[in-house]
This record gives C-alpha cells, structure tokens and sequence, in this order.
C-alpha cells in the first residue's frame, strides 16, 4: 500500500509540499497573498464511466475539473489534494497513467497536487476507480462573481461547442453501439478565465457547464439573480456529430455534459471585448454570444427556436436517458 | 443534417403560420394530435405559441408510455425482481412509478434493469450472458412492432433459449375508434401519426373520415411537417373536405409496409382488450405473441401477477386525453403530481400533456414542490 | 411516440441477417434493413438509400422526389406569399 | 438530485457561505491571518463498513478525521468540504442520519462544511456511501510540529487506549461472531492539540493514529527524523475487551485503527506538564508516556517487552487479518 | 487475562533465564521450536535476544501456511475461480503466492473468497448461499483435524449438499521422522508443540527418544511456557537424561483427546504422501477425507489440476528447517524474497523462519525494496 | 501453528449441536464443546469450565491444579534465587 502509494502517486505530483508526507500540507498565507483577498476553495468526486475516452481519462477530468470551479470564481488555482479509492483488481498499469495524466494536467495549469489519501476497497464496492479532487485558489482583489449578480440587459457568452463530452462518454461507453470520433472537451479555464476578467473585471456571473449542461447553468443563473435568460437555438455552438447522436437517441444537447466550457453573464457594454479577448484563446476559439438577460419572466430561461417561436429550458428531472417514443 | 434541417427553416414556417392564421380566422378549432411523438415537437419547437390562439391542440393518447397500465408496470417489476433476471427496456418507461416503485427504484434495489436502443440489443444482452434469463420489456405501437417481431424471429432461428418479451404494444386504430365513439370527445381534426402509418399505411384512417366525418392529416415530426399539416387540415376543413390526407408522403405510403405488417402478424395476434392508463379497457387494442413462438413470451415464461389496479381517482388523464380538460385543469396538476412523481399517464412522459405542459408550458414555476418522499437515492 | 431519424445507408454487413451501417450526421450505427428489402431490392442495392431509422431498425426509404415537392410547395407558398405583399 | 442535495445537505450543514451554492467557497484571507501564518489542507475518503458502529458513524468519522489530520499539525481547523459518492439504493434516511452526524461533529468541532458535492453510482459500484472531506485550517505562528523533527531524548505520549476503532469495527462487521461493546474512540483532537501547544509550543512531531496504528505512526516518526523509537509494552493502554479480540483473532494491538488518538513526541522537559495538561481534558484521560526516542539503532521502532526482553515493531505488510496459525 | 498474563510475568521470566544460563553455561545447544505458534511467540516475545548466547533456536516445519506447496495453493486458487463457488479459508494462507496469484489477487480479479475463523463458519455460508458450491480450504495441523471432521460430520447430519472440504491437514510426527532420518540434522533437543499434543498426547513423540536420543518437551505458548521448556530441556542435557517431558500439562495428558482421535480418524484417512514446500514429499504426513464422505472432499467434487511445481532454486527453506542455514544465510533474503513476495516456505506467514527474521530481527532495514511489480490493485 | 486462546464458557446454547458460548476477557464468541464432553461430562457440566479454544472448538479443559503448580513451581525457583543470592 504504502509502495503503492509511493510509486503511483508521490513519484508522479512530485513537489516540495507533498514529499513532506504529513497528514496535511502547508503553505505561507503570505505567499497566498499576493494573489489576492479571498481564498476560494472547492471540491469534486470524479464517477465516470470509462475511465479513459477519446480526450481524456478519470484524471485530467479530476483536475481540470476542479481547477474551472475555482476559476470560474475568477481565482487563480493554487493547490490540489487528490483521493483515491481503488477497487480490487483495478489495474496498476492504468492507475499509473492516470496519475501521469493528473500530473501533466496539474503542471499544464500550473497547480500542485499537495496532499491526497488511497483507500482500497473489495472487488464489486466500487467501480474501478473513483477520485476526489479538492482545490484551493485565490481570487484576485475587486473581482466578485457570482451567480447572484446578473442584471437585465447583460449578455450570456459561451466559449465553445456544447455536448461533446456527454457524447463521447456515451459513444465510449458502447452499449449504445454508436461510432464516431466525438472527444471530450476537457480542458482547464482558469487562464481563459484569466484574460476575461483583465478586459472585463465587472463579469457578473461564470459557471462552468458540466453535468447538466447549459440548460441546469442557466436555470442556476435565472433562480440565483432571479431574472429571466433568453437564449437563441440559432447561436447555440453545437458539432454535427453531437447533434446526429442527439437525434438518434433522443437527446437534449442542452442538458449534455461539458467539461471544458463555461457560461459567463457580462455587462452588454463588455461583451464585444469580452468576445473578442476569449477567440484569442486556444479555449475560447468559437466563443460566442448566445443570449441575454431579461427582466420579464423572472427564474425562467427561454429558448427561441431557430424559426421563431419559443420554449421553456427547465431544470431536468433525473438524468437524461434515450428516448426512443 | 438531411431531412431535419430543411424542415425546421424559419422562413418556411413563418409562411405556413401566415397561412394558416388567414384560414383560420374565423374558427375556433380544436385539432388532436394523435402522437406522442407530435406532442414532443409541439414543446419542443414552441408550435403552440406560434400558431393563432384560436387554434387548440389536444394532446392525444399517442405515447405508449403515458398510456401503460400500473399493473402491467407492476409485472414488469416482478419480471426483474426474479433471481437470475435481466430486464431490457427503453429509457422511456424506467421513471413511470408502478403501484409500488419504478423500473428505476427496481434497479436502485437491486434489479439488473438495463436500457437498450433496440430490440436487437436486448437479444445480444441475452446471447452475451447465458446463464441469464434476459427479458425484453416492450412498449409501443405499430412503429416499434416489427422490430420486435423481427428479433423474436431471429430468436428463434438462432434458438436463444434464455431470450423473451414481455409485450405490451398496442394499437392506434382501436384507441380511436374508443375516442370517437366517446359522445364527449369533440375534435375538429387530426394530425395523423407518421411512423405508424409508415407500418400501416393511409387506408386504416378511413373510417374517421367515413364514419365520423372528421378530416385528417398524417404528418411528419419536424415543426414544418407539423405545421404543414395544420395548415392542410385547416385547409380540409375551410373547403369543406374530409379527407385521409399525407404530407408524409416522404415515408408514408397508401399501403404501408408489407414486409413490416407481415412479420408483425406472424408474430403477435390482436389482444381481446387490452387496458390503457387514463382510458380503460379498449377491445382489440393490444399485441401478444403468438402461441407458436410461445417460448418467448414472458407471459408464458413467468407466472406474473397480473393485478389490475385502478388509475387514481382524482386524475383527469381521460378528460385531457379527450380535450374535455387542460393539464392545469386537473387539481393535482404541480403540485401532488409532476414528472419527478407522477400520479396519471400524462405526468409520465415527456410526451404526455401534463408533462409538457409543465416542461414546457409557462406552468411549471408556479407551483410549489412536490414533497412525495422517496426512501432511496436513485440515479 | 417513435423517434424516428434519417440516415443514409454506407454499408451492408451481413446480407443474410439484413445488417447494414448507417450513417447519421457523421455518426455511424449499425441497424437492420430487413424491413425495406425484398426480391427487387436486395440488399446490396440498399447502400446509399436514405432511410428513416427506429430502434436501430430501417423502417422505410426516404422518397426524395416527395420530399423535394414538400419543400418546393412550401417554398411556392413563401413566393405566392412575397407577391401577394408585393401587391399589398 | 437536487431536491436530495438540498433536502439532506444544503439543510443539515447551513451556513452562510454553503448557501451561496457557488461552485466553490470563498472567504477573505484577512480572516485567516488572525489564526496564524499558514495554510494547512488536508483530505481523507471514508469507506467504512458498516456505515453505522458502536460510537460514530461515516460521518463523524469523516469530520472528526480531517480535523485530526489539521489538527495534528497545530491548525486551527475551519473549513471542511463533503464530497459524497452514493449508491443507489441507499436509504434516504440513513443518508439523512449520517449528514446530520456531520453537522453535529462539525458544530461541536467548531468548523463549517462549506462546499460539496454528491455522485450517485449504478447499484453494484460503490458500498453504499463514500464521504470524502477535504480541510483547511491555519497554523499559529511559531508552531513547526514535523515528523522530521524529533530527536533523540524526546518522549513519546498518547492520548489514550489503543485499538478501540479497529476492534469496533471487526466486531460490527458480525463476520467473526463476536460479542463484545467496544466503542470506537471516534473523536476531535484539535482542542486537545490546542492544550498540548499552550504549554509546549515546542512539540516536535504529532500524528494521528488511525489505519495501521500507533505501529505505523512511530515507523513514520523514526524513519522521517532518522530516529529510534522504543517503546514499553507495559505503558501501552488496551482495554480488556481489546485484549480479548486479539487474542482470539491473533492481532497485534499495535497495528489496530483508531479514531481519535493522537501520537506527540516533546522534548522531555515538557513531558511531564503535557501530561498533565493532556489529562485535565476530555479526549486525554489516559494520556500517557509510552516511549522515548533514541539515537540507537535509527529508523527502527523497538517494543520492550513486559518480561523485559525487545523486538522490532515493523511497518505492516499490507492489512492485518485474523490468524487461526 | 487468566491463564495469558500470569505466564507472562517478567519476575518469573528473570528467575528462568537465570537457571537457564547457569545450566548452559558450557554449551554451545541448537533446540529446534516445532511448531510455527512457538516460532511467533519467540519473535514476538523477543525470547531470542534474552537467552544466553551459545543456544541457538531452530525454526521447525510447524507451520501449515509455509509447508503447503505451491501446487496445492494453485487448485484452491483453480477451485475459487469456478463458477459459483465460494472459497472459504483461513486469513493465514491467503497471502501466499501459488505458482500464479495469491488468494488474495484472485480476490481482487474476482473470486469469492471469504475468510473465516471457524470451519463451521464456512458450513454456515454454505447453508446461507444455497445457489453456492462453498469449498473450505482447510490447512492445519493435528490440532484443527478435529474441528474440520466435526464440520464434515455436520454437514452430512444435515444433509448440506453445495458444501466441500479442500484439505491439507499435515501431521507432525511423520515431518519429524522426516528430518531426524536425514544425517545433516544436528539438533540436541526438541521444544514439542504443545497444541497438536493436546490431540495426540506425549506418547507419539516417544520414538525421538528412543530411536533418535534427543530429548524433547511438549510446552505451552505463552513467553514462561517456553523459558521453562528451554530450561527442563536443558535440564535433561545436563543430567544427561533423555525423555518426552511435559511442560503443558495444564492441557496436554499422555493419552492426548480421545474424541478429537476418534473423529479425526472416522473422517479422514492417511495419504500415503504428501508435499512439504521446502522439504518435498513424505510418507503418510497429510490427511485425506475417507471415501464415505467423498460427497464433502473438494478433490472429489471438483477436477483439479493437481500439478506439481518445484521450489525455487534458490530457496534456502530446507536447509533453514533443518536447523543448517540460518534465513539471512540465502542469497534472496530480503531481497527478492520478502513477506510481500515471498519466494520460500519459510517467509510466507509471520511463522515462518525467514518471516520472523524479516519482520522482528535486526535485519529488516538493511535490504533494498522488492521491486517485484504487481499489475493489480490488491487489499 | 495452531492458535489458541483460553476461555470460560458461560452457557450452554444448544446441547445436541454441542454449542456453547464462552468468554474471553469480556468478549464471547459461540463455540463448539464435542471434544470436551462425553458421558462423564455432559453439556451442562462445562458451564463454568475454562477451555483452550482453537478455531472455534474447545480443544480441552484447562487443568487449573497444573497451571497452578506450574506457576507455583516458578515462584520456588524465584525464592530460591533469592535464598542463594542472600547467601553470595
Ligand atoms: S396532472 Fe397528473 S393526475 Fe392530473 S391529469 Fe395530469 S397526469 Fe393525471
Ligand atoms: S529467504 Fe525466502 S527464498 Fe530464502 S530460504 Fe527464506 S523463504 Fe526461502
Ligand atoms: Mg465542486
Ligand atoms: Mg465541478
Ligand atoms: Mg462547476
Ligand atoms: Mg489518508
Ligand atoms: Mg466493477
Ligand atoms: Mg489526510
Ligand atoms: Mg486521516
Ligand atoms: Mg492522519
Ligand atoms: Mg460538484
Ligand atoms: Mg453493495
């Protein structure tokens, strides 16, 4: 176990915290300060079935995963804990490229993985692998975003396709027998994050659009600051090949997961800057405008159809399922 | 994509939506769509909002889902509960509560539930584990029944041993002819099932048209299909016509599908009655498998309980089924009934009135949460 | 009820059980054709027929010519319609 | 989903900065510059089984464990995280009973769960629930408590009877058909560690000894600081019942888990105030010197035995199982 | 603890090491420990260390867990892995390397495999998985005889039909014959397993003092009971008598357990030869279920493979047993062969020789880490 | 080899099976008592007895009288001891 360990993990998040092996890490508040007024932490436990698919695995979700929930609070991601739990029979040789793929995701994003913990548990209590991620960043001093903050009038901007990681984890799942090459979009935001709030400090509200999709950060959105959203089916960026699956399955692209996308309300008078500032990114290539924010239904968000009319994107009931009638 | 996105261009539809609205000015109409399938395009694209308020859609009993009885659902749980089971199904059914749990609370307990795309793949479930008895839990109309035909077949050639279906397709017609001998059910028109009549064909229509003087229309399920098809019966019905009319005349043809209807007639023979949620008992309105392929069928296989048990009282699926009542007319409406707990067959799917309407319709927030308490987490 | 979906047939795989892959929007399934082929239309002569799709089962080909004249009559209602405007 | 998330977490661990309901928790670094200069952060998955034993459950546990892992290094724990996995199947109700268990220990620990997150797993791929808690508190400053740190002439102490945890849960578990009412000695320390400071600022190494016990704890102490540790059989507290389950299962005492003791080495001019400071609280009773540290024979844990003769207390080769030879 | 703490007591151990090294003063002694209970108690006490110099303790071949060969590890490993079939076992054996996997990693790729305290624990789960085959995989020496022909003679009582006995029973005594027949084995007296002997009684041992001329004394377990056998051995060195002496007499009588004798021999029979791992085969040293309850005996019910597989070559265990190498004397020694990966009899449970030099000597520390790779995740 | 532990049995709970419960410092466990009886020693006798138990099973009676003058020979040895070290 504690070879395991070693091997696996301290040999790959290798860094001056974590080679300490307290039951804790440490770090200078000091240091922390230079980045900021506000400790922003969070935390999230990774499920996911397979664990390696086509752009990505278990691991770079872990930790890019959880460096957007801090950055979507506009906080520069510091420090990372990772927690394991191992089913018996769980592959070493998999494990092992998971913890690479942690430690290439941690250093592309500039994080250290500080401290973490392995459980081991019997064949048939869990399924292969699970992690958990906790993260601690810092948000920089005047910046306050929150999905609290929307007003009438402000834009929803997106930086890219929806749906793609839904969809490939789906298709790479295979009980549905579906082929094609979807990836994953998953992928860090923090330094996307990074360059909107340097033209646009005043960003109301950003949310990462994971499990739930679009559609669950809107209604989030609409609730929170109690005003209505008005999206356009037209401006939605939606790949063909997610739109084919969705078609053949029954599928709401809205409520599909994401895992590289996030949604961030901005005064209307940002948004052409904002735009352009985020297509300048490798992560914000396709941003785009996909609508606004009203004062008439307030808690409900709206979809007008691509020929004109108009629909209610609710909460979803459950998780989506196919459909087939 | 081919064939979708040319039929939802908003150029297109804003013309239909000129020209029904100038038809139908002077009316106020009442047109069922008779499909499930129709009633999800319907939200989905917001046609009700766009179309002149003088025209009302009735939502019809077109979604297997909805229209499935509790104790057919209830057999379907004990299906799953048996050692040694696995049950396939759509994803559809799995959230309908029975009079106990639903397929999903079934599978959080601890039934080997899985959710298939086809018939086909609940055979392969069957071949990939043999020492399982697989069950194939079936829903649907004419659309899906050939498909499950066809794998029954298959079964049987390949001589799967541990493969059944358990079936409870039903059929259009006879759901009609129950609606519209009903004196209360007043409908200007219909818009016609597309996928259906893929199978059977325009004839089987007639007798609406023949008998009960109401004109029709078998419509496709793009918005512009469906407005297009509004518009022919609105059309129909200014000019005095009554007529079996197809827009879907890309799929649909007067004959149906032979191949389709025969396999479909090999396998299942018509029920003497079979019961609908929200409606009753309907004669001639359901599909069983044949004696000759008697192996499987999940009727013979287990020796299901069979119990009948009655809608809730205070549900008005049947009076909204008919367009007697509107969704929010029903005093359960949000409240003691939502899709998170539905109580009446149109709560039960995205396809049915109440729930679209609390989807979709402007309904939903206005109403406080459902507090019906489940004991255990599920999916 | 019955999602039905158009997709266009790439390739048959096993003529016997009437397998063929189709092709929707770039994403490929494996479906079964056994409904639209008989002595005229065997299955090899299926590859390329755009078909509408349901539970993984061919149901019917899709008439092009009648899809074109639904759209050609939609498209004469949008004319007829921009020079009744016109007159107006 | 989210009715559950409200319903059993967002209720039970109420907290301003909870209900925000952001992706992540934030609070103003000023706040925590008045506890000390540093930041630790710490994590721990919990897979008990069963959920619920003889003196706590996956929730207190889940609480009470990463504030020991703060509090052993002198943190004043603040903030936790909850981050659970869930079963289908689980009864609402004893995922009711265990989030309220948390809230009670947190209350009582005084710190806030302040972020979280929820997964539900297919039936068959988890064991019913998996709570992982991520922490954070803050180091005084002048504290430096390492287990690199010891030397030799230290003394060893803890707070109380060994094995309690371990022995609970073996016996819980039902499989061994034995009869007894051991209580798991699930507790906070960091009150306790709190104590210790105040009258020894100067403690060296401290660490909690759960998986792998006191054992463990004293081979990670003498191979950080390059040390020999000898301990006294005698002076090891078991109670009876302890003593019994060992016996008939052949376990050693050593290696069993605990939940709420803590191993402290302090230069032995302190030892005798610690000990007396440690007794005047409740989670310290029975502290009491087990050992000394040595500059003999480094990196290597002796036990003297009760006749006066001595071996080595290893590492652990993987867990302890009863033996019948 | 009554009958634990008081023959634990350091005054009276003080007293005996005292009369020990006053009577050894001029000995140089090797006294072989039979029994792997007392090799334990050795190390854990420390008992080693706190006698005089010039006696050397001998790790005898009493230990089930190091002696079983990797062949027989390899067919309870085949039996877990069939379908349906729960492995029940000791927690000693399971992790011990067969030529494959250990029980443990067979676990880990699936295998039920359930560790008990009691055989009649793993009658229970037969009887609680009825749809089961529960196979218990038994090791032991004379002392767990009984209890496992008690359960065989349960389950046929109640007539348990899904439950079998994989046994490696190994007796004593023909171990001994074994060692003493070989002219390399130079040992001056024997510390005699005191809880076989509660079985056998004194009198079985009498042929090493007649035939061989070595002394020996039956003792206890505890830290006192073996000081004071070490002493009376010496005593009888040094008033040169030579007998089977008795120092746990509190359980152990001259006639041993008639019951346990009895129904040893009503459900077992005497193979003819059985595998030691290190020592290789002797002649009726293992225990076999008669053919009257060949219903119960796993060798029967299942079709194992049954393959021999040789000791490493580099293996020392052979030597260590017979008291010629001592364990840091083999070149692999906590190298390639530790407790995690075991390559020998003798480092396989915490009674082997190697084991306890590894675990508790003075050497541990001293050898670079395995490095051999396991490619699953195991407990 | 062969671990044993000494226990009193505190109860008979079902003489036909021979089961009994015993007590190890406080914790009990069901054992199994048909080595120790016989016609001489019938279930209820044992109530009361300290036993080794091994595996589940009372292995044997322990022999109160032998443990004591095991113990109490000890002592002799320590007295003597003593006597001699007065003497030196
Ligand atoms: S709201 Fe529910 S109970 Fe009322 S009619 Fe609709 S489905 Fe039936
Ligand atoms: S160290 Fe290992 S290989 Fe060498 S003798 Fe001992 S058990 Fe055998
Ligand atoms: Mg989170
Ligand atoms: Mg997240
Ligand atoms: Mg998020
Ligand atoms: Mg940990
Ligand atoms: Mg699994
Ligand atoms: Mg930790
Ligand atoms: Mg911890
Ligand atoms: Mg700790
Ligand atoms: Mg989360
Ligand atoms: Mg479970």
């Amino acid at each position: 176990m504690r070879d395991l360990i070693n091997d696996i993990f301290v040999s790959n998040f290798d860094n001056p915290i974590l080679s300490q092996l307290e039951d804790q890490a440490s770090f200078e508040l000091s240091n922390l300060l230079q980045y900021g007024d506000r400790l922003a932490f969070t935390t999230d436990s990774y499920v996911i079935d397979p664990l390696f698919f086509p752009g990505g695995n278990i691991g770079t979700l872990a930790v890019n995963g959880t460096i957007n929930d801090l950055a979507v609070s506009g906080a520069k991601p510091l420090y990372l804990t990772c927690s394991v739990i191992l089913e018996e029979g769980l592959s070493i040789s998999n494990l092992r490229k998971v913890a690479q793929s942690m430690q290439v995701a941690a250093q592309n994003a500039g994080v250290q993985i500080v401290t973490g913990d392995t459980k081991v548990v019997d064949k048939g209590t869990a399924d292969k692998l699970f992690i958990n991620t906790a993260g601690i960043g810092v948000i920089p001093t005047g910046i306050n975003i929150s999905a609290h903050n929307i007003q009438p009038g402000d834009v929803v901007i997106v930086n890219g396709e929806l749906g793609n990681h839904g969809t490939a984890i789906l298709i790479a799942r295979g009980e549905l027998a579906l082929e094609t090459n979807i990836e994953s979009d998953c992928q860090p935001l923090h330094s996307l994050v990074e360059k909107i709030l340097r033209v646009c400090p005043q960003v109301r509200a950003m949310r990462d659009a994971t499990r739930g999709g679009l559609a669950t950060v809107l209604n989030e959105f609409a609730v929170s600051s109690d005003v209505g959203i008005v999206i356009q089916e037209q401006s939605l960026p939606i790949q063909k090949k997610v739109r084919g699956v969705c078609e053949i399955l029954g599928l709401d692209p809205l409520y599909l997961a994401n895992e590289g996308k996030l949604l961030v309300t901005v005064p209307q008078d940002y948004a052409e800057k904002v735009i352009l500032e985020m297509q300048s990114h490798p992560a914000g290539r396709d941003s785009c405008i996909i609508g606004h924010v009203t004062n008439s239904h307030p808690g409900i968000v709206l979809l007008k159809t691509i020929f004109g009319s108009e629909r209610i994107v609710d909460m979803l009931v459950g998780s989506q399922l196919p459909r087939i009638c | 994509m081919k064939y979708i996105d040319e039929f939802r261009e908003p150029q297109k539809a804003k013309a239909l939506i000129q020209e029904i609205t100038k038809l139908s000015d002077s009316y106020p109409l009442k047109i069922m769509e008779i499909c499930g399938g129709h009633t999800h395009s319907i939200f989905k694209y917001g046609i009700g909002g766009i179309l002149p308020h003088n025209i009302e859609l009735i939502h019809g009993p077109g979604c297997p889902v909805c229209v499935i009885p509790k104790g057919r659902l209830d057999d379907a749980i004990y299906i799953s509960q048996q050692p040694n089971v696995i049950l396939a199904t759509f994803g559809d059914p799995i959230r309908v509560p029975s009079s106990t749990v639903s397929l999903l609370q079934a599978k959080a307990n601890g039934s080997d539930i899985r959710i298939v795309y086809s018939p086909l793949d609940s055979l392969k479930i069957a071949k990939d584990n043999p020492d399982k008895q697989v069950v194939f839990f079936v829903l649907g109309f004419e659309t899906t029944g050939p498909s499950t035909a066809f794998t029954i077949l298959q079964a049987a050639t390949e001589n799967i041993r541990n493969f059944s279906v358990f079936s409870n397709h039903v059929l259009v017609i006879p759901a009609l002819q129950f609606l519209l001998k009903n004196p209360d059910f007043k409908i200007d028109g219909f818009i016609g099932p597309g996928h259906v009549s893929i199978v059977i064909g325009t004839k089987p229509y007639e007798f609406i048209t023949q008998k009960y003087h109401k004109p029709i229309v078998i419509s496709g399920f793009e918005p512009l299909d469906i407005l297009q098809s509004i518009w022919m019966l609105i059309r129909q019905l200014a000019e005095s016509r009554c007529e079996v009319e197809n827009q879907y005349n890309r799929l649909v043809k007067p004959e149906g599908n032979k191949v389709s209807l025969k396999v479909m007639h090999q396998v299942f023979e018509v029920r003497e009655k079979f019961e609908w949620r929200g409606l009753g008992e309907i004669c001639n309105s359901g599909l069983k498998i044949r004696p000759e392929y008697a192996q499987f069928d999940a009727e013979v296989k287990f020796n299901l309980p069979n119990a009948k048990v009655a809608d809730y009282k205070t549900c008005k699926c049947g009076e909204i089924l008919k367009g007697v009542l509107k969704p929010w007319e029903c005093k359960v409406f949000g409240t003691a009934c939502t899709p998170e707990n539905p109580i009446g067959a149109c709560m039960v799917s995205s396809e049915g009135a109440c729930a679209a309407y609390y989807k979709y319709g402007h309904f939903a927030k206005n109403f406080p949460k459902n507090t019906v308490e489940k004991s255990i987490v599920t999916a | 009820m019955c999602l039905g979906v158009p997709g266009r047939i790439t390739e048959i795989i096993d003529p016997n059980k009437k397998l063929a892959i189709v092709d929707v929007s770039g994403v490929k399934r494996q479906v079964n054709i056994a409904c639209i082929v008989d002595d005229q239309n065997p299955p090899e002569s299926c590859v390329g027929n755009w078909v509408l799709i349901h539970v993984g089962f061919a149901m019917n080909r899709i008439d092009e010519r009648e899809a074109a004249e639904t759209l050609k009559l939609l498209e004469e209602i949008i004319i007829a319609q921009g020079t009744m405007s016109n007159y107006e």
